[in-house]
């Protein structure tokens, strides 16, 4: 199966997923990942993500045929972090293989672009003070908006 | 009944995330069942609502009988 | 240092240089890489690869201080192997790190594209019926050709 | 002496990786000195030289003293 889409209730490793993934699409030329990881920053002791399981996951899934049907794939992953995290935890990694370096990046791009609209997360952060909801960001609306001009070939 | 599901900050202001709402309820009967503050805010257009995990494109059009289920989701956050 | 820019002559396992990249750089909100691989095809045994050391390196070091120039970046690893190689071993691997998604997709991408130009690497195949020289491919001049315009916002 | 290095298929050709020549060395000498196949490739514009490690913007304005080294460089493989 060339898709793996999970959503994960404990801390991961990016770097033995990319590697099985890898060893998985033996006849794809280029792997390209992305892995979101919460920062370490000053007073904040750590990130909660909840989500809304009869949404969040067919989103996921939804979003994965959106990119197999556009860019020809060997493979596809998108996993997403649900619970509390803690400072550098990963919370999302995307890996797209593909017998074309371009395909491979333009795929791991596109899903992580559409993973905020098309999957349902709600992140708030706790400090020293307490815990605070993280708002959407116009730069989301941004990085989406860029995939409808010349589709895709950004 | 019905369960009333409410996600990210709005769990917080509805001081849970579930609530039970006698059937059937439609949409002024969900406004009315809240109150002011975080039926002001579902009231918005930021805020969209699930009928048994599929999302309403006009939640005004809420129609929810027993043993549904109606989730409350503000926008998600900003990455 | 930021910058990890390396010639190696045995296997490695780009996911543990990923893992151990994300971790030197807290940070950064986001990872991203590319790997490049040697593809399982038929009749391909094996692939060299060649350089000349006085040009090689340098020239990567120079790709990596233009890859900084560009992006506000936390850390950039450019590793690329030399010598033979199997089917399925790592070619090259890139790896951004950045506060912000698409400076480190972006950086990774160019990196990329310019590896082939920037350092000098010839190639060749061994088939069943001998060595075969890797000619160059018009699509990496087309890939080069897109940062010229727009300077990197593509 | 002068050392030529002769880098992917070019090597094939030349029938090793380096070859000695005595100095001083120009482009005309360099050319006299392959065989007429190999001599050809290099001048054809898709070979370029260095010399100690720096690329020559104009290959035919090659000088070469004794201890230098000649890379022979033809275009690098795709991906």
């Amino acid at each position: 199966m060339p898709v793996d889409i999970r959503l994960i209730d404990a801390a991961f490793a990016p770097g033995s997923a990319i590697d099985a993934f890898a060893a998985a699409h033996p006849q794809a030329g280029g792997i390209a990942s992305f892995t979101g990881q919460v920062r370490v920053e000053e007073d904040v002791l750590a990130l909660e993500l909840s989500h809304y399981a009869p949404l969040t996951l067919p989103g996921m899934t939804a979003l994965g045929d959106d990119v197999l049907a556009r860019w020809p794939l060997a493979g596809l992953l998108i996993w997403h972090r649900t619970g509390l995290l803690h400072p550098a935890e990963p919370i999302v990694l995307v890996v797209a293989a593909a017998r074309h370096r371009r395909d491979a990046f333009q795929a791991a791009d596109y899903a992580m672009d559409h993973l905020k609209s098309d999957a349902w997360f709600w992140k708030r952060e706790q400090r020293s003070d307490g815990w605070h909801w993280i708002e959407p960001r116009e730069q989301d609306h941004a990085d989406l908006a860029r995939w409808r001009v010349g589709d895709g070939a950004a | 009944m019905i369960t009333l599901v409410f996600l990210g900050r709005l769990a917080e202001q509805a001081g849970g995330p579930t609530r039970q709402l006698p059937a059937p309820l439609d949409w002024a009967g969900l406004l009315g069942a809240l109150d002011t503050g975080l039926a002001a805010q579902v009231a918005s257009d930021r805020v969209r609502l699930a009928l048994n995990g599929g999302l309403l494109a006009d939640k005004t059009q809420l129609r929810a009988e027993a043993g549904d289920e109606v989730a409350l989701l503000p926008p998600v956050s900003g990455g």
